[in-house]
């Protein structure tokens, strides 16, 4: 089966790699930091104003990729709610010696709440680890796009980007 | 082919199936109005809206779309009801 | 099924403050909204069946151009429900065929 | 007789649109509309737009919405709801019917943004209740609330299959897969990502072999298709659901502009016979314009500009704006629109466009 986003809907790791959206390996082991998974050439720029930083770059035309500069992205996720296509997530790798931390969109019913225990699932839905959720953020200039932040083992960053959502309101 | 075998409706009103619309086209239906005036497909309650489209690619088997045209279309062209339009304009 | 509680939405507010007759059955439902959400709601799907086969049909197109959805409303045939507008006390019947006005029979 | 000096049938993104740049300028427009709500389709785009901050891109559609309707009603627009334009007049008279009569409405200049209809899609069992379109289902669950079903099949890997995959899932339904009969997705990966990350299984190379039930859809049977698109022998699938989304494109409503007699180009990437329009969307019938879905399937974004671009053509032909300014505000209004048609996806809908505005100037010439 061919690979990549417009056979998968899931980005390849050879897309994630060649896209400038993507921070490096050793901005990841520096700290928290956006991880733009936009990948096709489409007509959208608000990540770039979103960025109070000036750390992601579209320009033009507007179907230019976007481009993190990790130098100057603080990882403070406000891009996150603003992306029209949930395509931006915040990897925080050592946030403690064992746990990274993940920032997602999520737009569904019902959301999570700080402290709760949730089944992580990766880019296809599959359930990753267990993680816990540190923050639930979802102001009013989200417009319902909240950003949930869950603490998961270490070996799963890359993978985790979304809550399991069916198999968690089974359990309640 | 066996998937024939189950019925296809292409004109949903007048319950006119796929291979009544093929039979049409053999029997020399080359517009949409030849298929409908063999058929009645199209002359029912939506007056072809929803099949008019699935009669042009049936058709577009055998001619290039591009000469398709859609039926002659005259008023009403919405659904209204006659008893509303014979009463006519009496502002 | 109603969507009472949605993300982006927010909470379904509105009263169910009319009920309409769904053959002989009282069926609670929302002045204004379409018949078909009404009875999409009380989990009704087959509104009618057709002349040639007898076979069911329900919502099809939403928009008031397919004409699938049509049912017998306070004994006018042929009304689309999908844009018919809900008012308390109608009386809403499953048609079979073409439909009969009330005063035909 | 009621006159006006513009009547915009169709009170959708493109239509509002126009009638706010022709009230802007000063002149005098009637907004005509089947449906018992002004916005069209807007409504029921609850997503966040793509594009840039002058396209209202992070906006959601139906906020959109809210806020034309707002301007439409600042400026003093007058929007006739509930009245189905069921035949236009050479004379650009239009004639409507509303609260049980008919009632002609004479115009100057008639902008027609009548939007596009779902394609229907024919297997055994498409007739049953539990069988629709993705803009009906989207319809009953975002704008009416009401679950059309628990558990559905999309058919169609566009954006309009890809979005309301996702919005059935936001407002609880089930989604048990998404098939598509082409060999890749052909809508925005993001929105394919968003589908595949809640866990929903896209099918490439798939199409439904029939729905199954009794009253209502109860099953659906999918199968595999090779490269000439011949279903493959037991590959077939049956999945529980009791709803079937149908996706699979859209076509121009463009009974109205035949009436009037304009010329169409048969362009397939736009959906179809589209009228025959200029820079300026005039038709072929001088004083008859077109905006939106009418002119060639895209989006609600570029309907807008079209239907701003109508009204500004209007409001010039009328004398209401000088050419200076008027070619001003068309300029802006063109790079906002051609913005929004490059890249792999706008690509092919500006080579579409300028193919059938080629084909009109030709006919002029």
């Amino acid at each position: 089966m061919k690979s990549g986003i417009k056979y998968t809907g899931i980005p390849s790791e050879e897309e994630l790699r060649a896209s400038p959206g993507a921070p490096s390996r050793e901005r990841l082991e520096q700290g928290p930091v956006a991880f733009i998974e936009c990948v096709q050439d489409i007509p959208c720029n608000p990540c770039e104003e979103a960025c109070p930083f000036g750390a992601i770059t579209v320009g033009e035309p507007i179907t230019n990729l976007p481009e993190l500069h990790g130098d100057k992205c603080t990882g403070c996720g406000v891009c996150i709610a603003q992306c029209p296509g949930l395509a931006i997530f915040k990897v925080h790798l050592h946030y403690t010696e064992t746990t990274s931390l993940v920032e997602f969109p999520y737009e569904y019913y019902p959301l999570p709440r700080k402290g709760d225990r949730v089944p992580c699932g990766d880019r296809q839905g599959k359930y990753v680890a267990d993680g816990r959720v540190v923050s639930v953020k979802n102001a009013k200039a989200h417009d319902g796009t909240a950003v949930v932040g869950v603490e998961v083992p270490k070996a799963c960053y890359l993978e985790v980007r979304t809550i399991c959502r069916k198999e968690w309101s089974r359990h309640g | 082919m066996a998937e024939n075998r189950e019925t296809i409706y292409i004109c949903r009103c007048e319950e006119v199936t796929r291979e009544e619309i093929e039979q049409a086209i053999r029997d020399g239906a080359t517009t949409i109005a030849g298929v409908k005036k063999r058929t009645h497909a199209g002359m029912g309650l939506c007056q072809g809206r929803t099949c008019r489209k699935l009669i042009a690619n049936m058709l577009a088997c055998s001619r290039d779309p591009a000469n398709i045209l859609p039926s002659t279309f005259r008023p009403p062209v919405r659904t209204v009801r006659i008893d509303e339009i014979a009463q006519g304009d009496e502002e | 099924m109603r969507v009472e509680k949605h993300p982006i939405l927010g909470d379904d507010r509105r009263k169910r403050d009319a009920a309409i007759i769904v053959d002989g059955d009282r069926v609670e439902a929302i002045t204004g909204e379409p018949i078909a959400a009404a009875l999409l709601a009380a989990g009704i799907r087959k509104f009618r069946v057709t002349p040639r086969f007898g076979s069911p049909r329900g919502l099809f197109c939403g928009i008031g151009r397919c004409t699938d959805c049509v049912m017998t409303v306070d004994g006018r045939p042929n009304v689309r429900t999908c844009v018919t507008p809900v008012k308390d006390g109608m009386v809403v019947e499953t048609q079979a065929g073409l439909g009969a006005w009330a005063d035909e029979s | 007789m009621k006159m006006t000096q513009v009547a915009v049938i169709g009170a959708g993104p493109a239509g509002l649109a126009a009638a706010i740049e022709v009230a802007r300028a000063g002149g005098l427009v009637t907004v005509i509309d089947e449906n018992a709500r002004p916005g069209g389709q807007l409504f029921k785009q609850i997503h966040k737009f793509f594009g840039s901050r002058e396209h209202r891109a992070g906006v959601r559609g139906f906020h959109i919405g809210e806020q034309l309707l707002a301007e439409t009603e600042r400026l003093g627009v007058e929007v006739l709801l509930d009245s189905p334009v069921y035949a236009l007049f050479p004379d650009r008279t239009v004639g409507y019917v509303h609260g049980g009569r008919e009632i002609f409405l004479k115009a100057e200049k008639i902008v027609i943004a009548a939007g596009a209809a779902e394609n229907p899609l024919a297997f055994p069992g498409s007739t049953l209740p539990g069988v629709m379109g993705a803009g009906a289902a989207q319809t009953m669950i975002n704008v009416h609330r009401v679950l059309p079903g628990k558990k559905v099949l999309m058919i169609g890997s566009g954006n309009v299959g890809l979005i309301v995959a996702y919005q059935l899932m936001q407002a609880g339904a089930d989604v048990a897969a998404l098939i598509e009969a082409a060999t890749q997705i052909g809508g925005y990966g993001v929105h394919a990502a968003k589908i595949r990350r809640a866990g929903v299984p896209i099918h490439l190379s798939h199409t439904v072999k029939r729905a199954l039930g009794k009253d209502h859809v109860e099953s659906v049977e999918i199968v595999a298709l090779d490269s000439h698109w011949q279903p493959v022998a037991g590959s077939e699938k049956i999945l529980g659901v009791d709803t079937v989304c149908v996706a699979v494109g859209l076509t121009p409503l463009t009974e109205l502009a035949w009436l009037m007699g304009c010329e169409f180009a048969f362009v397939p990437g736009l959906g179809g016979h589209v009228p025959k329009h200029d820079l300026n969307m005039e038709t072929t019938v001088p004083g008859v314009f077109i905006a939106g879905d009418i002119s060639g399937v895209e989006e609600a974004s570029t309907a807008m500009e079209e239907g701003r671009l109508a009204g500004t053509a209007c409001a010039e032909a009328l004398g209401l704006l000088d050419g200076q300014k008027a070619l001003e505000l068309k300029t802006v209004i063109r790079e906002r629109m051609n913005a929004l048609r490059t890249g792999p996806f706008g690509e092919g809908r500006r080579r579409a466009k300028e193919c059938l505005i080629g084909l009109s100037l030709e006919g002029q010439a």
